[in-house]
């Protein structure tokens, strides 16, 4: 009997060669050592990046032929990003590619499609994504931001105030979608409509949030009386939520962080072989026992894919790879720590972004231990683990 | 390389329906307070289900079963806790027959084990100290320990030194019932039956394969199966105390209201949950991984086991521990699946030697996680 | 400056040391070895070795010298368990000495001072103890079991209808103390009262609870009818759960498995030696894990005695050891079945009570055995786990 | 062997007082910034304070504090994080001054310790390959790494063969602005300074203790005491985290009520709560053990330090998870606490090394929880 599945194996097989293939011959020694030395990337170098991606037609492979992609199944699309992830590539910027861009192409206007998909292709436009707020964070329906329909005489618009929060590189973004209310005293979810905002707009302010590795890769957007065209809604009014689980939806394997976590403990195993301990037994038990964790976390991902592909996913999968994945690979970065001993902890988080080697210990020490920081936000954003327990406690296990 | 999933469902079905009807846990507790420590009716019906055939070949009349398909049956046999010697005998003693008999002692034997007339048990492990097993002028020396059902069994597969040709270690075939044969017959916690054996001398027929695999070999492969279908049969377990645990949560009610409201057990109950899905996944890896040479399926072999070791132990505890009292009495199927589970984690080799098993075997390239 | 603690210090180091003495010299070689082996003691041995320890001015050294005891500090009383548990002796069975007790002579009538006190103290009388019933376990509110006050013409007595469960060795006792409810549909706390129940009254039925090893330690005890003279009143009705409290109170130690967690670490360790395993550095850092909890809850024990003697106790002491001490025990037991192998999983528990030799494995093998699947319970019995939490939450930390 | 809890407890009051009045999160801020990474005027009022004549025989007019004493400081710079040298000047240093350092040194150097105008730092480590530092004429040669609060302090106390007398390993008094010594300057991830310094030929000034003590043995002695007022800074963290987190359930709101009334985060607070607590345990079964001889110190010194570090971290990384985004942020202690236990762990001796000994030194008889 053929299993069904076996020609998306095929394929993401090759992709998954291509991949290297991109990697050895193709990837720039320049990015491919920042990266590897875990540095921080600039806005410029995450531009590069996704164009050099796009290039390959990997940047939207994920979306249908019709829109520029080539319809990656569910397999392809997971080991595309498992792939680069193992490599130690950088991250895959997801908000205009893999978070509006599907929203815009399944719900947008014909208008919408042919101004924003292409620049988001190529990276043109940078997106940032406005959800959380301060009280909102993994409770939508107590959004607070609203987006009032203008008077006639003023045009055709919304008039936006609120106060967004967590908003990744929104420094750096062009474009901001986002999540507003449309109506007042309805019920939450009937309210909550999804809007296009022009960052360049009067009134729409970001601040920084430093975090502990020293770096700003948080915001807060504030918007004060920011005008959006009405045509910058996308779909219809009060069906923002709607969206928003469209795209939750596509997402369901976002939060793996497998391929992360792999590239950290092949690093651990080195950095292991480079320092041998005062006690290399136990060492070599925890690296063991994470590696364990890590053949786990890779058959549970790859099956909860299959899973979802053929329909038979019991809707828990997701919570699954995002709790193990992030578990894991903090425990890692605790483990990298351990061994870096003083080098661990030899290094102002403000110092960390420069280029200059580190005081102590390593070339990459400063990126493990500014991993280490910004990962312990991994169990916290994009749907924290507590979140994670409940939504798998009431929707599996009908608690 | 790809599996048989409809074979294995259509098992999975039946089984789990023959189990529901017949192996309840009251219909269980009439079989575990027998002298026998097992049901002989069951025996038959299991023939005549064709789950001792499972593992011949079809050349025999046998279903040649895929390691999907004996999944799927030792998970029902896990979720019923069910007592006769499945895995001793029509897994373990199949696969070692098949292995390593000659045609003739295939055919001799094969039906015999099929029809469920013969038993067969596997004796290996020696008690630390003695001086091993030997095979001498047709006849065998020496002590076994700890083999599973060898209180039941009519015969014995026994691994010794060949004396009468240069001492190579064989697996011989002996009647469990040889008056030279002396058995310290006893139960495991989990109520199935083991034996220690004192052989004095017993008539020992030795398997001859017609290839020429060598016993230790052979050995080796089947109990890479043996472990694998444990951890179904572990999974089969942990599904059912992560559905009986849910399922008094839901029940049970403290200071007014159901202890599953409580957010702290729904927390700890989901990680159950997690658990159990990933038992699931490591063991589905570790069958497909079956079907590769024994030095490719160390890893996935050994790191399931080891993982589905700790991680049904922490089940097992959770289980026992949200049940409160009940969890700990004989009245209850929590306690049972428990004391399976030691029993289960302690067969084929430990958690450490399985887990340093999976470390040798380690090296990191492609995933491993995506099924054949 | 002289710390007021150093003559209870002084006296706990002299009680310890008699104790060893005791247990070297004293204590009969037979009731040893049974202790040794963690095989199942029978009433009559419990009564033997509750009558040495009487013999030693022991089995009542916690009352007051009033009462015939010797007025110990909590420092002593707390020695005095933990040095016998670290030697492996018997447990001390704490139902008429430790719990009924003090509940007599703190709040009982002359009558029952006379009556009971003598006979507890010498074990002529044996308690269990009457609180949990089913669906009323750690909820006491819940408690449903009525004593009626009988009509005049029956003379001065109560008619009690109900069920207790979990009553350890109510098989073998002759007196029960039991919270009953004497009033109807007030508040729970003062509807309670405590009362003394002979065991041979008509109405009372003992039906064991098999435990999964195999044996019987609690029971479910129905109380039909049973006909309990006024006199067996202790104290004002409605006052039992001020009672039960103040019992509590004196047993906030009782929880502390620190004398038997760290007896059986030295088993642990001695297997260890006995049985090299196939990882001797997994096994030698597992115990040390061990090893260094034990050395934690050691600590936190002696010093949470002193605050509770100082008077500086913030109320979660209790239950802190209480969750160390039965973790880590039952941790131990995991280990000691590793350990053993084949041999921790080679002995039926309908088996295990026997004295023979287990098929495999050390003499005491199924002792060993034996207590891990009993022990579960130590995390449910005697305020269970989640209870001890919840404790915690509220009272001191005020959530 | 009582320690006098009448003194710890006015120094735990009064330093809590000039602490909170004086070290806010925004005053702790201005010295974070400060290129200098210390404020001169804390340090100073420490000296008013008597803080850093804690550890000064009283000869010297110092208080000669016992370890709780010593422990009631540190949990207080635990607590608000303190950024002056008070461990490395006022007590490791001015520890191996007392040991090592003849009348004549103590005399010169003691006074300057007490009054703040000399900051003093020890360095010992070296890097990895390089050869040992070596005095030879009079002055010293070779490089050392990760010298805390090396990049501030006036003098150096480092570590060396001593070839003018046979190379033994003996304690050297060194000025940090000598032109032959050329220092790498940076920050540990907790804010604090260190540095990495190459000897070139500095002129060193020999510690020559009067009772002959040997330098190692003085070492061994002061980094015990470093690693217990580790432990003290770690429960003044530790409590810290433990109440800003308990008091941010009661305030946060999330679908319309306080996230404290979550039992599962009620439960995972009191774990936390139970961590400070036995924290707080081995910290004072660690101080009553340095009145001990080295060698029956080891046990409880490594055991406490091994336990801290882990219980530590797990308090940390449950403050950051239970402050949500907030956590990770630099705005909120939340963070900095988690950076300055990081360095905490690493000083003095790894988990490992730590959990080595403790092991090394075990052997059950007694308990030695009993505070003497």
């Amino acid at each position: 009997m053929t299993d069904p599945l076996d020609e998306a194996r095929d394929k993401a097989r090759r992709l998954r060669a291509d991949i290297r293939s991109f990697h050895e011959r193709v990837m720039p020694d320049d990015l491919k050592r920042k990266s590897h030395l875990h540095q921080v990337l600039g806005k410029d170098d995450y531009v590069r990046w996704m164009r050099l991606l796009n290039d390959q037609g990997w940047a939207i492979g994920h979306w249908p032929k019709e829109h520029g992609g080539q319809g990656w199944s569910l397999l392809e699309r997971f080991t595309f990003e498992d792939e680069l992830a193992r490599l130690g590539c950088p991250w895959v910027i997801p908000f205009g590619v893999k978070y509006v861009g599907p929203v815009i192409y399944a719900f947008g206007s014909e208008a919408q499609k042919r101004r924003f998909l292409p620049r988001i292709a190529t990276t043109e436009d940078f997106w940032a994504q406005g959800y959380s707020e301060p009280g909102a964070g993994s409770d939508l329906a107590a959004l607070r931001t609203e987006a009032i329909r203008g008077e006639a005489n003023e045009g055709d618009h919304y008039v936006v105030n609120g106060q967004k929060v967590w908003t990744t590189y929104a420094q750096w973004a062009d474009w901001l979608f986002c999540l507003v209310k449309t109506a007042r005293g309805e019920q939450a979810q009937k309210s909550i409509s999804f809007v296009l905002i022009d960052m360049k707009s009067p009134g729409v302010t970001v601040k920084p949030i430093p975090t502990m590795d020293g770096y700003v890769h948080v915001n807060e957007v504030w918007l004060e009386n920011v005008r959006v065209p009405a045509e910058n809604l996308v779909g219809a009014e009060g069906e923002g939520w709607t969206y928003a689980k469209y795209l939750l939806k596509n997402e369901r394997t976002a939060g793996a962080l497998l391929g992360m976590a792999c590239h950290a403990l092949e690093r651990l195993k080195a950095l292991a072989r480079e320092n041998p301990s005062a006690s290399p037994e136990r060492t070599a038990g925890r690296i063991g026992e994470l590696e364990l964790r890590l053949l786990a976390l890779e058959v549970a991902s790859y099956q909860a894919v299959e899973s979802m592909m053929r329909g038979t996913d019991h809707g828990g999968e997701a919570s699954l790879i995002k709790l193990r994945g992030t578990e894991l690979y903090q425990d890692i970065a605790e483990a990298a720590i351990d061994l870096l001993g003083l080098a661990g902890v030899a290094w102002d988080p403000a110092a960390l972004h420069a280029a200059s080697a580190p005081p102590l210990g390593p070339e990459d020490a400063g990126g493990i231990v500014k991993d280490h920081f910004y990962n312990r936000a991994a169990t916290i954003f994009g749907g924290a683990s507590e979140i994670q327990r409940n939504i798998v406690a009431k929707g599996v296990l009908g608690l | 390389m790809n599996m048989d999933l409809e074979t294995a469902g259509m098992l999975r079905d039946s089984a789990s329906r023959y189990a529901a009807d017949n192996y309840g846990f009251l219909q269980r507790h009439a079989v575990l307070t027998d002298p026998a420590g097992y049901s002989a009716k069951a025996w038959r019906d299991y023939a005549e289900l064709g789950w001792l055939a499972l593992r011949l070949p079809e050349a025999h009349g046998g279903l040649d079963a895929d390691p999907l398909a004996v999944g799927a049956l030792m998970e029902v046999v896990g979720s019923r806790l069910l007592m006769e010697p499945i895995l001793a005998s029509a897994l373990i003693a199949t696969g070692l027959l098949r292995s390593q008999g000659s045609a003739a002692q295939q055919a001799a034997w094969l039906p015999q084990l099929a029809d469920g007339s013969v038993k067969l048990a596997f004796a290996d492990a020696e008690p630390a100290g003695s001086s091993p097993c030997q095979v001498r002028a047709g006849r065998i020396s020496g002590r076994k320990i700890a083999v599973l059902h060898g209180d039941i069994a009519d015969r014995l597969i026994v691994s010794a030194a060949d004396a009468d040709h240069g001492g190579e270690r064989r697996l011989f075939l002996v009647d469990a019932r040889s008056d030279e044969l002396e058995a310290l017959r006893y139960r495991l916690v989990d109520g199935r039956g083991a034996a220690n054996l004192h052989f004095a001398g017993v008539p020992a027929e030795r398997l001859d394969p017609e290839d020429g695999t060598p016993a230790q070999a052979a050995v080796a492969d089947v109990l890479d199966h043996a472990t694998v279908a444990s951890c179904a049969e572990a999974l089969g377990i942990v599904r059912a105390l992560v559905a009986t645990t849910c399922e008094y949560l839901k029940i049970r009610k403290q200071f007014g209201r159901a202890i599953g409201t409580n957010q702290a057990l729904q927390h700890r109950a989901v990680d159950m949950f997690l658990l159990q899905e990933e038992i699931a996944a490591l063991t589905r890896a570790a069958q497909a991984a079956l079907l590769l040479p024994v030095a490719e399926r160390a890893r996935i072999v050994s790191g399931a086991k080891a993982y589905v070791c700790t991680a049904a132990r922490k089940v097992a505890n959770e289980a026992v521990q949200m049940h409160g009292g009940l969890g700990i009495t004989e009245e209850l199927d929590v306690s049972h699946y428990f004391r399976r589970l030691m029993v289960n984690a302690a067969l084929f080799g430990s958690r450490d030697e399985h887990f340093a098993r999976f470390l040798a075997a380690t090296t990191h390239s492609t995933p491993e996680g995506i099924p054949a």
